[in-house]
């Protein structure tokens, strides 16, 4: 059997994770994967489902560069009577997908809500914190920012602050930059939100390079990478939201096969985020 | 910025036209690609009228960029704001397509409009880009990559801003039929063909290669280069609305990071095609091949399943060869001939 | 400037003064359509000035690039001094004693006079680093030795086209090389400046040096050339001494007809005013500028280089607007601001530097030759009437002889002269009733100017008005009806006809 | 594709030369934001002399680039590769920079080696993609464009293929120096001054702007401008390396998707410093201030707390408007000198 998997991103920490699982997988299960990287771009992604249905794939798994384009894929799909399962990103429109489609995944919304919530928990509901975007008009940063938003103007988070919001475009070198240039401003957060790890770690750099340092200020981030997890370990990152590569890889995989031989499957998968702390951090450290 | 070109340069050539120099050059991609195929999946890769279409069709979006990005070379200069364009077209024209009752819209009341509205709107916001990019260009004399740069900027931050990140979709079928089947294909078909003409037996062309060939000479010769320039980029803006209208239509959403680096592609195509960076030289004809070769590598790589880290390294390469093939076969017809 | 070592090798050369320098035979290029060289031989003597003669694209300046390493020839051989050579490049060349002066100015605009000067032979330091004191220096005296008065500090592009054409001349000489290539030095200098130059090469004869020597100005021949090949259609046709023929000779080896007439003036019914320009001025360039233009009249421009002539034909034609005064055309007041504008009054303006105003390299002839008419004509709902066009053009381009194998052929592949023809067809199919013309024979052949001549003669019969400039008095006198005179920007007298005479223009001119 | 040149002359400029004109602009923009740091913060944007470390800091890459940029510009040629060779470099460089016993390294028997072999190891890479740019363009004929954008490609994917997109981190203390501190800041300000006597005072430069003046001219003149484009590509693939080093140290990264759209910046950069994109123009000085004006933005605008949405939109803007600024500024000195 040949699957077809369309990644969204190749560059991605998260998603190089979920695509070594999925590689992994159908290394045991002996079925032919072919990976594509659609580069952030919809219209590479669509055209990449439409090759590897002319080059007849069994099915295809995809991580949409965007949730709303979910629509316009199923229905290439569809035409074509190619399996098609989502993986990780909730596509728009999930409820009028045909039969022989899937999505297997997490809630950007939950990752954001869970880092959220901890933040204000540490900081015990006041003071004022800043929050590091990713790529403007992703997914990934709309959802994990409303989800912070949201959680921040909740009752029991009241008190706390945005001060700035800005992206740094999911990376840690402009994170850094945009930390040191914050702090340079006279900001004083008191925590840092960041909606990945990669620019938390960066928010971490710009702390310790001026002298401010992470004891003061809790910083938080999305992924739980190998590198958060160290820097975790070394007692600079406070919250990071381990979403499961290796459930979501799997799983894709295996309900692709199953509508592929008809079996029996599930719909809607979803593999749930967990928050790492420094507490917990011990059980996740050679997951991801 | 055109390579040093030193020895004394590209003869006339009899025979065979320049133009089909980069034809034999798009054949010979896909004879490889089909040699690879039998040779690796034991299949036709050409032989697959549904892979031929697609390949056509998941470039025809570059491809209308390109066109417009030829004569814009052609004049001496050159776009980077297509693909931020694109996106910021898109962005409003589907605001302006939504489907009847659709209760997210971004303009609630505004749903269900005749498709000729948001084809209006793109394609004016796409002429009001280009049109700024020339008045600038034009007018204060500042180089066109700083001129385009800056609206590449500004248009993908509109872009972003119009909704403040999020996608707009649901469109309307009759809007969404623009993208459907082998719509786009068609219309970037049309396009070159008009485009061809325009640049060949209009008076238009005959001033965009003279512009580019020597714009002091063309001033003197009665051309009012200023006026020229802005409808030409104009042009290219116009083509970047419809681009994103047609990308827009095809994916049935709208999105602030669509278009992403398509500037670049298309001028790739443009220079493929034997569009000459310096200015005064380039074909339609060969911009079309250009953007087919770059077709061609996309679905030929999917169809050869190599792996995806293979794909770009080799990408690159192949571009290249592509234009050094291209390069010594004119040197060779040069030395026989 | 000279070195001990070169001073010696230059006793030396003087030593086998007459010696065969170089020697070539059997030289045959092609290009693409067109056989450039055929069996081609040449001689050169040491302490000699050789002419290379012919029309245009005859294939001299081809030949000449082949000497100096800059094309490869298909076959042939080069001997220099007695060695057989064959050069990897203009380096190898260069370094061999060969150094050219290019038909086609070949400088850095951005770059300083003294910079293009010394490119690649920079006085530096031990680790490298250029010593721009020195560069001057070297350039001064190199300067003060030649007697040009330019500044080697000034940036080439603004220099005139004659500065630019002394630069050159100043390079090659500063090469001290055995053989000397000039391919044209003076088809933009005046008279002055050309005796200089010719000061200048009795100068290096003397020291040994082979000096090859292309013009198509029949007086330089006589004065400085010693003898002289003819070439025709990439054959040759014959080496002589100057001594022992006459003009005519020349021109009948070149052309292989008799030209009898090289001013053939027709006589024309002087007009009405046309043009009536009044105090124009460009503010820091030229001043207070007037004269009336009658129509059939021609109206020749003299000055010396730099008089700012040049630029009053460009104020007239809206290239640079005038900062102030009037141009009437048949008595009414109009603005002229920019070239379309002046098209539209009638007026026609071929430029005096080809390369940078005149033509556009990388088109086709004809795309060349039908751009001005497009503006107003010739276009029905944006399209080009190409037919209609074609026709005219070829015509066009077989009574003004450009030689090429067809109108597709890109203008960059033209020799100069056929360049300059093209040019002048440009202008003429826009059916002009006011003809600028801003030395319209420079670069070309005897045969191909008396053709022009007779053409301007034609048209100024058929009641054109016509300004001429140019730096040829020959020229001039044999062509104007009057003559205006600038000097440094001003008006300096108008002469008519019968009271015109090279001293006189020259009084007027040089002041 | 340079602006096209209407003016017929352009007098000598005497006075304030015209480098100091964009350092005007910089004055300017700088101005404005502390007009505004007043207004909208009620504090001094300038008067920190931290700030100003960063802005400098966080340009420092792209100016180091932007340096290999210039050279290759005035050439007449362009470089696009430069951000992915970025990422190559730091890639590979920092998969020999990783600290001692680190345990899930790259070549787990490599760790803790003496900080001269990554540097070496990113430098000698570098210098390669930029050996083979040039030998691309001088011996083929291909344009600089093509070369470079094939390069781009490869580049970027060999960064991806190198680890299969693992990011590679934990550099040992002693190349993790390279990035700290003012460490960029020194190294950018080193290369401008030694480029800058590189292109002024010797015949590397000499060569480097004849070349892209009239490189008939220069072979004319006895330049072997084969040989020339070659060291200068290389020269700017060099740049790129140790670019790719500097960011990878000062991110304790390297990641496959660093340095994305730094070729632009840099190009940039160049451009708004005045280099004209036709060749045979362009100055260090000009490039420096160029990216200084890039890094006034960006800790400008997150020094004024500018809404994310709008910054994008604002910068594409001041871009431009500096550049017109400069040009108009040079035409009034050219109106009354
Ligand atoms: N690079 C080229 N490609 C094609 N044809 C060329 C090229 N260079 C010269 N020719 C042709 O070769 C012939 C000889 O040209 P060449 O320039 O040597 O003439 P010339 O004797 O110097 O003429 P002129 O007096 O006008 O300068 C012409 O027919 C010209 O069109
Ligand atoms: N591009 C330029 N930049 C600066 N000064 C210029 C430029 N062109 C011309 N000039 C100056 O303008 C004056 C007149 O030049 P112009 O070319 O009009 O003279 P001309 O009499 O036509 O001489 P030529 O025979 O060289 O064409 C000269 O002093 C010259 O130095
Ligand atoms: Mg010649
Ligand atoms: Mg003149």
């Amino acid at each position: 059997e040949k699957i077809g998997v369309a990644m969204s991103l190749f560059d991605d920490n998260f998603l190089t994770v979920l695509r070594q699982n999925i590689q992994a997988h159908a290394g045991e299960l002996g079925v032919e994967v072919q990976m594509e990287d659609a580069q952030g771009d919809i219209a590479r992604q669509q055209a990449q489902l439409e090759n590897f249905i002319a080059s007849g794939v069994d099915g295809v798994i995809m991580m949409l560069v965007d949730a709303d384009s979910g629509r316009a894929m199923s229905r290439i799909a569809d035409r074509a009577g190619v399996p098609l399962v989502f993986v990780n990103m909730l596509p728009a429109g999930v409820d009028e997908f045909p039969a022989n489609q899937a999505w297997v995944g997490s809630d950007e919304e939950e990752a954001g809500r869970l880092e959220a919530t901890e933040v204000c928990r540490l900081l015990e509901g006041e003071g004022d914190v800043v929050i590091l975007m990713g790529q403007l008009g992703t997914t990934g940063q709309r959802g994990r920012t409303r989800a912070t938003e949201e959680v921040l103007a909740s009752e029991e988070c009241s008190n706390i602050n945005i001060l700035d919001a800005q992206t740094a475009n999911w990376m840690r070198t402009p994170a850094l930059d945009l930390m040191t240039n914050w702090i340079t401003s006279g900001l004083q957060p008191d925590a840092v939100i960041a909606n990945n790890d990669e620019m938390a770690l960066g928010a971490i750099q710009a702390l310790k390079s001026s002298g401010v340092g992470t004891d003061s200020v809790i910083v938080a981030g999305v992924d739980a990478t190998r590198d958060a997890l160290a820097s975790m370990q070394a007692g600079d990152l406070a919250v990071t939201v381990y979403q499961s590569a290796q459930g979501q890889g799997q799983g894709a995989l295996d309900t692709v096969l199953k509508i592929a031989r008809d079996e029996p499957f599930e719909q809607l998968v979803t593999v749930p985020f967990e928050l790492v702390t420094p507490d917990n951090l011990a059980e996740f450290q050679t997951k991801n | 910025m055109e390579s040093v070109q030193i020895e004394p340069v590209s003869r006339p050539r009899r025979g065979i036209p320049q133009d089909l120099g980069i034809l034999l050059v798009l054949f010979g991609v896909a004879a490889t690609f089909e040699l690879l195929g039998w040779i690796m999946q034991g299949q036709s890769f050409l032989m697959n009228p549904q892979r031929l279409t697609i390949m056509i069709l998941q470039v025809s979006v570059v491809g209308i960029i390109a066109i417009g990005v030829t004569q814009v070379i052609i004049t001496g200069g050159i776009d980077l704001s297509s693909g931020s364009v694109v996106a910021m077209t898109a962005m409003v024209a589907m605001s302006f397509a939504q489907a009847a009752g659709y209760d997210r819209a971004v303009y609630p009341g505004l749903t269900g409009l005749p498709v000729i509205v948001p084809l209006a709107v793109g394609l004016g916001l796409g002429l009001l880009a280009g049109i700024i990019n020339g008045q600038l260009i034009a007018r204060t004399g500042i180089p066109p990559f700083i001129a385009t740069l800056g609206m590449m900027v500004t248009a993908r931050g509109i872009a972003k801003w119009y909704t403040k990140g999020q996608p707009i979709s649901f469109p309307s079928d009759s809007f969404a039929m623009i993208g459907s089947g082998a719509w786009p294909v068609f219309i970037f078909l049309a396009v070159a063909v008009i485009f061809h003409i325009m640049l060949k037996y209009t008076r238009y062309g005959k001033y965009t290669y003279a512009i580019g060939a020597n714009p002091q000479a063309a001033r003197v010769s009665g051309i009012n280069v200023q006026n020229h320039l802005v409808k030409v980029y104009a042009v290219a803006g116009l083509l970047s609305g419809l681009a994103g209208i047609v990308t827009a239509a095809r994916a049935e959403t709208a999105q602030a990071g669509m278009g992403i680096m398509y500037e670049l592609d298309a001028i790739a195509a443009a220079v493929i095609g034997g569009t000459s960076l310096a200015g005064g030289r380039g074909k339609i004809f060969g911009t079309v091949i250009g953007t087919l070769i770059l077709g061609l590598m996309m679905s030929g790589f999917t169809f050869l399943r190599a792996d995806a880290y293979y794909q770009e390294i080799v990408k690159g390469v192949v571009i290249v060869a592509a234009v050094v093939a291209d390069v010594y076969r004119q040197k060779a017809r040069t030395r026989t001939s | 400037m000279i070195s001990e070592r070169s001073m010696a090798a230059i006793d030396r050369f003087k030593a086998r003064q007459g010696d065969t320098l170089l020697e070539i035979e059997g030289i045959r290029k092609e290009f693409p359509g067109v056989v450039a060289l055929d069996d081609v031989r040449f001689r050169l003597r040491r302490g000699t000035v050789h002419a290379l003669m012919g029309e245009n694209g005859a294939g001299k300046s081809t030949l000449m690039k082949i000497i100096a390493g800059i094309y490869t020839p298909d076959q042939g051989t080069i001997r220099l001094n007695g060695e057989d050579v064959s050069f990897t490049g203009p380096l190898d060349a260069l370094e061999r004693g060969i150094a050219m002066i290019h038909q086609e100015l070949a400088l850095m605009p951005y770059m300083t006079v003294a910079e293009n000067i010394w490119i690649r032979r920079e006085p530096v330091n031990r680790i490298g680093i250029i010593d721009h004191g020195r560069m001057f220096a070297m350039t001064q005296d190199l300067f003060d030795r030649l007697g040009i008065r330019i500044d080697p500090r000034a940036e080439v592009r603004l220099l005139t086209v004659a500065q630019r054409q002394m630069v050159e001349i100043a390079k090659a000489v500063s090469h001290e090389s055995e053989v000397l290539i000039m391919d044209e030095p003076t088809s933009a200098l005046t008279e002055t400046e050309v005796e200089h130059l010719f000061r200048i090469i009795r100068d290096l004869k003397a020291r040994g040096i082979g000096i090859v020597y292309i013009t198509h100005k029949m007086n330089e021949l006589f004065e400085i050339a010693d003898e002289f090949s003819v070439f025709r259609d990439g054959t040759y046709v014959g080496t002589h001494a100057s001594s022992e023929v006459t003009r005519d000779d020349i021109i009948r080896m070149m052309v292989g007809r008799e030209i009898t007439d090289m001013f053939p003036k027709q006589e024309a019914e002087i007009g009405d005013v046309i043009l009536s320009v009044e105090g124009l001025t460009v503010e820091g360039t030229f001043h207070d500028i007037s004269f009336d233009l009658r129509k059939g009249e021609i109206l020749g421009v003299a000055g010396l280089v730099g008089s700012g002539r040049s630029n009053v034909a460009e104020a007239l034609f809206g290239v640079v607007p005038a900062t102030s005064g009037k141009i009437r055309i048949d008595g009414t007041e109009v603005a002229v601001t920019t070239p379309l504008q002046a098209m539209r009054h009638g007026m026609a303006f071929l430029t005096e530097d080809r390369k940078d105003t005149g033509c556009f390299l990388q088109l086709s002839i004809l795309e060349n030759m039908q751009m001005a008419m497009l503006c107003d004509n010739m276009v029905r709902r944006g399209f080009v009437e190409q037919g209609r066009i074609n026709d005219l053009c070829d015509g066009m381009s077989k009574t003004l002889r450009v030689k090429t194998p067809n109108m597709e052929e890109r203008i960059e592949n033209l020799s100069g002269g056929n360049q300059q023809k093209v040019l002048i067809a440009r202008w003429l199919l826009t059916n002009p009733r006011i003809l600028i013309l801003d030395e319209p024979t420079r670069g070309i052949d005897v045969g191909a100017k008396a053709e022009i001549h007779r053409l301007i003669s034609r048209l100024a019969a058929q009641g054109l008005a016509v300004i001429m400039i140019s730096s040829e008095l020959p020229e001039i006198l044999g062509m104007s009806d009057r003559i205006m005179v600038m000097h440094e920007g001003h008006m300096t007298g108008i002469l008519n006809r019968d009271e015109a005479s090279q001293v006189k223009i020259m009084e007027l001119a040089a002041r």
